[in-house]
C-alpha cells in the first residue's frame, strides 16, 4: 500500500519501525527525542489531525506508552489511521507536547496527564479536566490503580 | 422577628406567642391541606442535569408524555424551585454541585433520584468517581431503571404527590 | 509517586488567545460561571470572562459526568462493555456501540453476516434522526424557542419508539453485538418505518417554517460562532460541525463499514461555517438517513444475523427458539470472548461526529485498554474557538449550534 | 336608590374612587387577569407544541387554577434573603414595583366619566408611572448582589433607554392627532379607532409594550438562557411572586394603554350593546385589552428571543424613527382632516 510506504520512508530514517498490523492501521514506535520531528513529518505527509492521545500503562515492562492516533481529512488518506507512539518509563514519564504540530491534541493531552501522570513539556494547560479539582491519589488509568470493589463513602465539605 | 410590642405590653415573650401562633395556624388542617395541595400540584424542578438520564427527563415534559399536566414545569434558578431530581449517576464533581444547589433552594424541597445509578451505582457500582445519592440527601422516591422510562418519572410525580398530601415526606422542616 | 501533585499547571486564561496569536494586556474581565445548575448549561460548566458584552474566553469546565468508563471497561469481559459504553451517549446508543463492537470484531477476526451489517445500519440511521432532533431541541431551547424544543423531542418520540420496535429498548439498546445483531427485523416494521418517514418529511417543513426560515432565529444564528475549513481541520473538529465549515469528511464514507458502500447517499457539506450551517446540515442529514433507511428496507438480504460459529454452540431447542422468533439468546461461552494479543481501532460516525475506540488486548478475557475518544470531547474545543469575541448572548445559541453532549464528553 | 348604611357603603364602593383602583379595572380585575393569563399562556404554548399543558389540577376545567396552586405554593415557601444583598432594597424594591404598576388604575377611565382620578393629562401619567419600574429593576439586580443579577441590571438599563422614547412618542403621535392628553377624551373622539388611523403609532407601541413587559422576543432581561433570571433569580417565594406578577401587571396597564389609543377603547364592537347597559362598555374594555394580552403572550409559542445588540438596534434604527414617522403622519392627518 502506497501510503504504508510513504510512511516508512518518512519515519524509519528517525530509527521508527514501522509496521500495518490491520489494514488501514499503521503503527510506528518511535523514540522519544524523534518523536517531535515524526510528529512534524507525518503532518507534513498529510496527517492533519490527531484523532486521540492516550497512554497505556505497560506494569510490567515499567514503560508507559504514549500513542497519538494521526489522521487525515484529505479524501485520499481517508480510512488509514497512524499510531506514533513512544514509550516513557513509568516513575519518570515526560515527553514534549505535540500541541504545535496537531492543536487538536489540546485536551487528549490533558487528560493524558491527568489520567496517566504522563507530564507534556511545554503544554500550556496541564490542570485537572475530568476529575475533580482537588482529586488525591495516584491517576486513575494506571494499572496499580486499585478500582474498589465497592463504591466509596464520599467525604464532602458539608457544612452542618 | 421584630416586634415592636415587646418592650410595651406586659405579655410575657410576644415573638413566641406570635410564632407559635402562626405554625399553629399553618399546621391546622384548612391552611395546611391547603398549602399541601397547592405544593403537590406546583412541584417545580431545577435544572440540573446530572447525568444521562437526563435525556429520559426531558422527554418526560415532551409532548407524548407532556409532565406539565401535573404542574410540573422546569424551572430556571433554585431558589424558585422545590423539586431537586438527581438524573442518574452523581459523581463527586457533581454532587458539590448538587449538593449547593440543594442548599440553595427554598423549604419545602424535595428529592426525587432518577436511575440505577442514583441508588446504588448501577453500572458503574465500582467506579472512582460517584457518590450515592441517598447518603447526601433525603430521597423521596427512587425511579428504578437504567435509564428509567418517562412514564416512570410521571409515576414517581404522582407518588411524590400523593406523599405531599399525606404529609409523610422524608424532607422535614 | 508521580509527578501529578508537584507540577504546575502553567494555565493562563488567555491561553487560546497566545495560541492564535492575540494579545492578553488590556482586557478588563468580568468573570461568570455558567453551570452546571443553570438552564443553558447542561452537564457542565463554561467559565466566561467578559469584556463588557464581548466574550474574551470562555472556558469549558468539563468532568461533571466523569463516570470513568475507560477504567471499568478494563474490569469487565469485553460483551459487558457494550452497555457500559452505551451510556455514554444514551441518546445515540447503536453508534457508539458500533465503533467498539467493531473494534473487538477486528480482534476476533469475525464479520457480521449481511443482514446483520444491514440490521446495524437500520439502527444506527434511526439513531442519527433522533441524536440530531435532540440537538434540535437543545438548539431551541437555548434561543428560548420552546416550540422548537417540544416538536423536536416530540418527533424524537417516533424514532425512539421505531428504535424499540427493533430492539426492545427505548435508549440503550445493546443491539449490536461481536458478530452480529441481538433481534430480527419485526415484521410490520417496514410499514411502521415509512410511516414514520412520511410524518417526518412533513415535520421538517414545519420546522423550516417556524424555526430556519423564522426572522429571529436568522438573526440569532447567521454568521455566529463562524469557523472555516483550515481551522476546522487544525483543531480536529468531527461530525457535521466539521461538513458545515465546509471540509467533506465522514468516517461512513472514510471506513466503508456497515452496508454504507452497498448504500447511496449525499453527505451534505457547507460552505459557511456558521451556526446556520450547522443546524442546516443537520436537517439535510436526517433527509438523507431517511433515504437510507428506504434503501436499507428495500435492499435487505435474508440471512443469518448472528455468526456461524457462535450460532453453531447453541443447543437445539435454543436454536428453535431464534428461528421462530427471530430474538437471539446468546450461547453461554460469549460471555468469555477471548481475542489474540493485539490492538485494533475502530471509527464510527455518530450523530454528533466520529468516535474513535482503540483496544488493546493482552489475550485475557477482560480488555488491557479501551481507549474511546467521543466526537463531543473532539468538539469540546470549539467552545473556545467559537465563542471568542462573539457577544455573550451568542453563548447559547453556539452551544445549541455545535449540539454538545455532555456525558459524551465526559465519558 | 338604596338608604341606610348598606346603601351607602355599596355607593361609596360603586364610586369610582374606589371601585376603579380596587375593582375594575384595578387591582382584583388585575389578579384575576394575572392568575388567567398566564394560565391561558402555558395552555396556548401547549397547544401549539401538541401537549396539554397544566391538567390535573383541575380536570374539568383543564387546569384552570393551576396559577392558584403556584401562588398558595409561593405563599408558603421559604422567602430567602442572600447574606450579602442589600436587605431593605432586596425586600422593599418588588413591593415597590407592584404599587407602581397598580397605581395607574386610578388614572386609567373604565368607561365613560368612570375614573378613580379624572386628571387632564392621565396619558402621559400612566406611561411615567410604568416608566417608573425599569430603575426598580436595576435597583433590585443591585440588591441581591449577585453576578447574573446584575448583568439583568445593566441589560434593563439598555432597553429601557431603547423602548421608553419610542414608546412616549408614539403615544404621543396619537394625543396630537386627537389633541388632548386625556385618556378619556381620547377614546370619545376616536369614530375610527386609532389603529387604522395611525397604524404605524400602534405597531411601535405594541412593541415597544411587548419590550417593555419583557415578553418574546424582548425577553432579554429576565434573558433565562444566559443570566438565569436576570435581576429576579435570587427571588424566591412571595418576594418571586411580586416580581413576575408585576411584569404581566404592567403589560395588562400598557394594553389598556393600548385598547384606549388604538382600539376605540370600551366602545364595542356592536355600539347597539352599549345602549343596553353601560356596564357593557367596561367589559367591552376588558376583552380588548384581554384579547391584547393573548396575543402579546401568544408571541411566545413562535418567536426566539433577540440578541440585545439586535433589540437595542431595533429600538433605536427602527422603532425611533418609526415613532417620529407617526407623529408626522399624524400631523398630515390633522392637515388633510382638518382636526378630528
Amino acid at each position: 500500500m502506497a501510503i504504508l510506504d510513504k510512511v516508512k520512508e518518512a519515519l524509519e530514517p528517525l530509527g521508527a519501525k514501522v509496521e500495518e498490523v490491520r489494514p488501514g492501521y499503521i503503527t510506528a514506535s518511535i523514540s522519544v527525542e524523534n518523536l517531535k520531528k515524526a510528529a512534524q513529518l507525518l503532518f507534513n505527509l498529510g496527517f492533519d489531525h490527531v484523532v486521540s492521545v492516550e497512554g497505556v500503562d505497560w506494569i510490567k515492562d515499567n514503560e508507559i506508552e504514549v500513542a497519538y492516533h494521526a489522521a487525515s481529512y484529505e479524501p485520499e488518506l481517508h480510512g488509514v489511521i497512524v499510531k506514533l507512539s513512544t514509550r516513557v518509563p513509568r516513575d519518570k514519564p515526560e515527553l514534549e507536547t505535540l500541541i504545535d504540530v496537531w492543536p487538536s491534541a489540546l485536551y487528549p493531552e490533558r487528560e493524558t496527564w491527568e489520567m496517566l501522570g504522563v507530564v507534556f513539556k511545554g503544554h500550556p494547560e496541564l490542570k485537572r479536566l475530568l476529575l475533580p479539582p482537588d482529586y488525591q491519589g495516584p491517576p486513575p488509568l494506571r494499572k496499580d490503580y486499585k478500582v474498589p470493589e465497592e463504591g466509596f463513602i464520599v467525604d464532602l465539605t458539608r457544612k452542618q | 422577628m421584630f416586634c415592636p410590642l415587646s418592650g410595651l405590653m406586659m405579655v410575657g415573650n410576644l415573638e413566641e406567642v406570635a410564632r407559635k401562633a402562626t405554625r399553629w395556624l399553618v399546621e391546622k388542617t384548612p391552611v395546611r391541606s391547603l398549602k399541601d395541595w397547592a405544593i403537590a400540584f406546583s412541584l417545580w424542578p431545577v435544572h440540573l442535569t446530572t447525568s444521562c438520564c437526563g435525556a429520559e427527563f426531558a422527554a418526560a415534559s415532551n409532548p407524548r408524555f407532556d409532565a406539565e399536566r401535573f404542574g410540573f414545569l422546569p424551572f430556571i434558578s433554585p431558589r424558585q424551585t422545590n423539586l431537586l431530581l438527581i438524573e442518574g449517576t452523581l459523581t463527586k464533581k457533581m454532587a458539590r454541585a448538587a449538593e449547593i444547589v440543594y442548599q440553595q433552594m427554598p423549604s419545602p424541597r424535595y428529592v426525587v433520584a432518577m436511575g440505577a445509578c442514583a441508588i446504588d451505582g448501577g453500572i458503574f457500582y465500582n467506579s472512582y468517581n460517584i457518590v450515592r445519592v441517598h447518603e447526601l440527601f433525603p430521597v423521596e422516591e427512587f425511579i428504578p431503571g437504567c435509564p428509567p422510562r418517562p412514564e416512570a418519572v410521571a409515576r414517581a410525580i404522582i407518588m411524590l404527590q400523593k406523599r405531599i398530601r399525606e404529609g409523610r415526606t422524608a424532607f422535614k422542616v | 509517586m508521580t509527578s501529578q501533585g508537584s507540577s504546575e499547571p502553567r494555565a493562563s486564561p488567555y491561553f487560546w488567545y497566545r495560541l492564535m496569536g492575540r494579545d492578553e494586556e488590556g482586557y478588563d474581565v468580568y468573570e461568570l460561571f455558567i453551570g452546571p445548575q443553570h438552564p443553558a448549561s447542561g452537564h457542565m460548566r463554561i467559565i466566561v470572562r467578559l469584556d463588557g458584552d464581548i466574550i474574551v474566553d470562555a472556558e469549558p469546565d468539563i468532568g461533571y459526568v466523569h463516570r470513568t468508563m475507560e477504567k471499568l471497561a478494563e474490569g469487565r469481559e469485553y460483551i459487558k462493555n457494550i452497555p457500559l459504553f452505551e451510556r455514554a451517549t444514551i441518546i445515540d446508543a447503536a453508534n457508539i456501540t458500533w465503533g467498539y463492537v467493531r473494534a473487538v470484531e477486528q480482534l476476533l477476526g469475525l464479520e457480521a453476516p449481511p443482514r446483520a451489517e444491514y440490521l446495524r445500519t437500520l439502527l444506527a440511521e434511526i439513531n442519527r434522526i433522533a441524536s440530531h432532533l435532540y440537538g434540535f431541541g437543545i438548539a431551541g431551547i437555548m434561543l428560548n424557542h420552546s416550540t422548537m424544543f417540544m416538536w423536536a423531542f416530540g418527533d424524537r418520540e417516533v424514532w425512539v419508539q421505531l428504535a424499540e420496535d427493533l430492539t426492545g429498548a427505548r435508549l440503550t439498546h445493546s443491539y449490536i453485538i461481536p458478530g452480529g445483531v441481538r433481534r430480527n427485523l419485526p415484521q410490520d416494521f417496514r410499514e411502521k418505518a415509512l410511516k414514520a418517514i412520511r410524518y417526518m418529511e412533513k415535520r421538517l417543513q414545519d420546522y423550516e417554517r417556524i424555526f430556519v426560515k423564522n426572522p429571529v432565529i436568522i438573526a440569532r444564528y447567521v454568521d455566529v460562532g463562524v469557523i472555516k475549513a483550515d481551522e476546522a481541520k487544525r483543531l480536529g473538529i468531527v461530525g457535521p460541525n466539521l461538513r458545515a465549515a465546509g471540509v467533506r469528511y465522514d468516517a461512513r464514507i472514510a471506513e466503508k463499514y456497515g452496508a454504507y458502500p452497498e448504500l447511496e447517499f449525499e453527505i451534505p457539506v457547507r460552505e459557511e461555517g456558521d451556526a446556520m450551517a450547522r443546524l442546516l446540515v443537520r436537517i439535510e442529514e436526517i433527509r438523507q438517513s431517511m433515504s437510507i433507511i428506504k434503501q436499507i428496507l428495500d435492499k435487505i438480504p435474508d440471512g443469518p444475523i448472528f455468526h456461524e460459529k457462535y450460532y453453531r454452540m447453541l443447543p437445539p431447542k435454543l436454536k428453535e427458539f431464534v428461528e421462530s422468533t427471530g430474538r437471539l439468546k446468546l450461547p453461554g461461552a460469549f460471555i468469555r470472548l477471548k481475542p489474540e494479543p493485539g490492538e485494533a481501532v475502530a471509527r464510527v460516525e455518530m450523530g454528533h461526529g466520529e468516535v474513535f475506540y482503540h483496544i488493546v488486548s493482552d489475550g485475557s478475557i477482560k480488555p488491557y485498554r479501551v481507549r474511546v475518544i467521543t466526537p463531543a470531547f473532539r468538539n469540546v474545543v470549539l467552545y473556545r474557538y467559537l465563542t471568542r469575541g462573539a457577544r455573550f448572548m451568542d453563548l447559547p445559541a453556539i452551544y445549541g449550534s455545535i449540539d454538545y453532549f455532555p456525558p459524551e464528553g465526559d465519558r | 336608590m338604596t338608604t341606610g348604611t348598606i346603601g351607602r357603603i355599596v355607593d361609596f364602593v360603586l364610586s369610582p374612587h374606589i371601585f376603579a383602583p380596587l375593582i375594575y379595572p384595578g387591582l382584583l380585575a388585575a389578579t384575576l387577569v394575572l392568575l388567567t393569563l398566564i394560565w391561558a399562556e402555558r395552555k396556548m404554548t401547549a397547544k401549539v407544541q401538541l401537549r396539554y399543558g397544566p391538567l390535573y389540577v383541575l380536570k374539568p376545567l383543564g387546569g384552570a387554577i393551576q396559577l392558584i396552586a403556584d401562588a398558595i405554593k409561593f405563599m408558603f415557601q421559604e422567602p430567602i434573603m442572600p447574606r450579602n444583598a442589600d436587605k431593605w432594597v432586596f425586600a422593599l424594591a418588588p413591593v415597590a414595583m407592584m404599587a407602581f404598576t397598580i397605581i395607574p388604575f386610578a388614572f386609567i377611565p373604565a368607561a365613560p366619566g368612570f375614573v378613580g382620578v379624572d386628571v387632564e393629562y392621565s396619558l402621559p401619567l400612566v406611561l411615567s408611572l410604568s416608566a417608573l419600574i425599569p430603575p426598580l429593576i436595576l435597583a433590585t439586580s443591585w440588591a441581591a448582589n449577585n453576578k447574573f443579577t446584575l448583568l439583568g441590571g445593566v441589560r434593563e438599563a439598555f432597553m429601557m433607554v431603547a423602548y421608553e422614547v419610542s414608546l412616549f412618542i408614539a403615544a404621543f403621535a396619537v394625543a396630537s392627532y386627537y389633541g388632548t392628553l386625556s385618556l378619556s377624551k381620547i377614546v370619545e373622539a376616536q369614530s375610527v379607532p386609532g389603529i387604522i388611523l395611525n397604524p404605524i403609532a400602534a405597531g411601535v407601541f405594541f412593541v415597544t409594550m411587548l419590550m417593555t413587559a419583557s415578553k418574546l422576543p424582548y425577553d432579554i432581561v429576565e434573558g433565562e438562557q444566559e443570566i438565569v433570571a436576570g435581576p429576579f433569580t435570587e427571588y424566591s417565594g412571595i418576594l418571586y411572586m411580586l416580581v413576575m406578577g408585576a411584569s404581566y401587571m404592567e403589560l395588562y396597564v400598557l394594553s389598556l394603554v393600548f385598547v384606549e389609543l388604538f382600539l376605540g377603547g370600551w366602545k364595542p364592537v356592536i355600539p347597539a350593546l352599549a345602549s343596553i347597559h353601560p356596564a357593557f362598555e367596561g367589559i367591552s374594555l376588558f376583552i380588548k385589552a384581554y384579547l391584547v394580552l393573548l396575543f402579546a403572550v401568544f408571541l411566545r409559542s413562535v418567536y426566539a428571543r433577540y440578541r440585545l445588540d439586535q433589540a437595542l438596534e431595533i429600538g433605536w434604527k427602527k422603532l425611533f424613527p418609526l415613532a417620529l414617522l407617526s407623529v408626522i403622519w399624524s400631523l398630515a392627518l390633522l392637515l388633510v382632516a382638518g382636526g378630528a
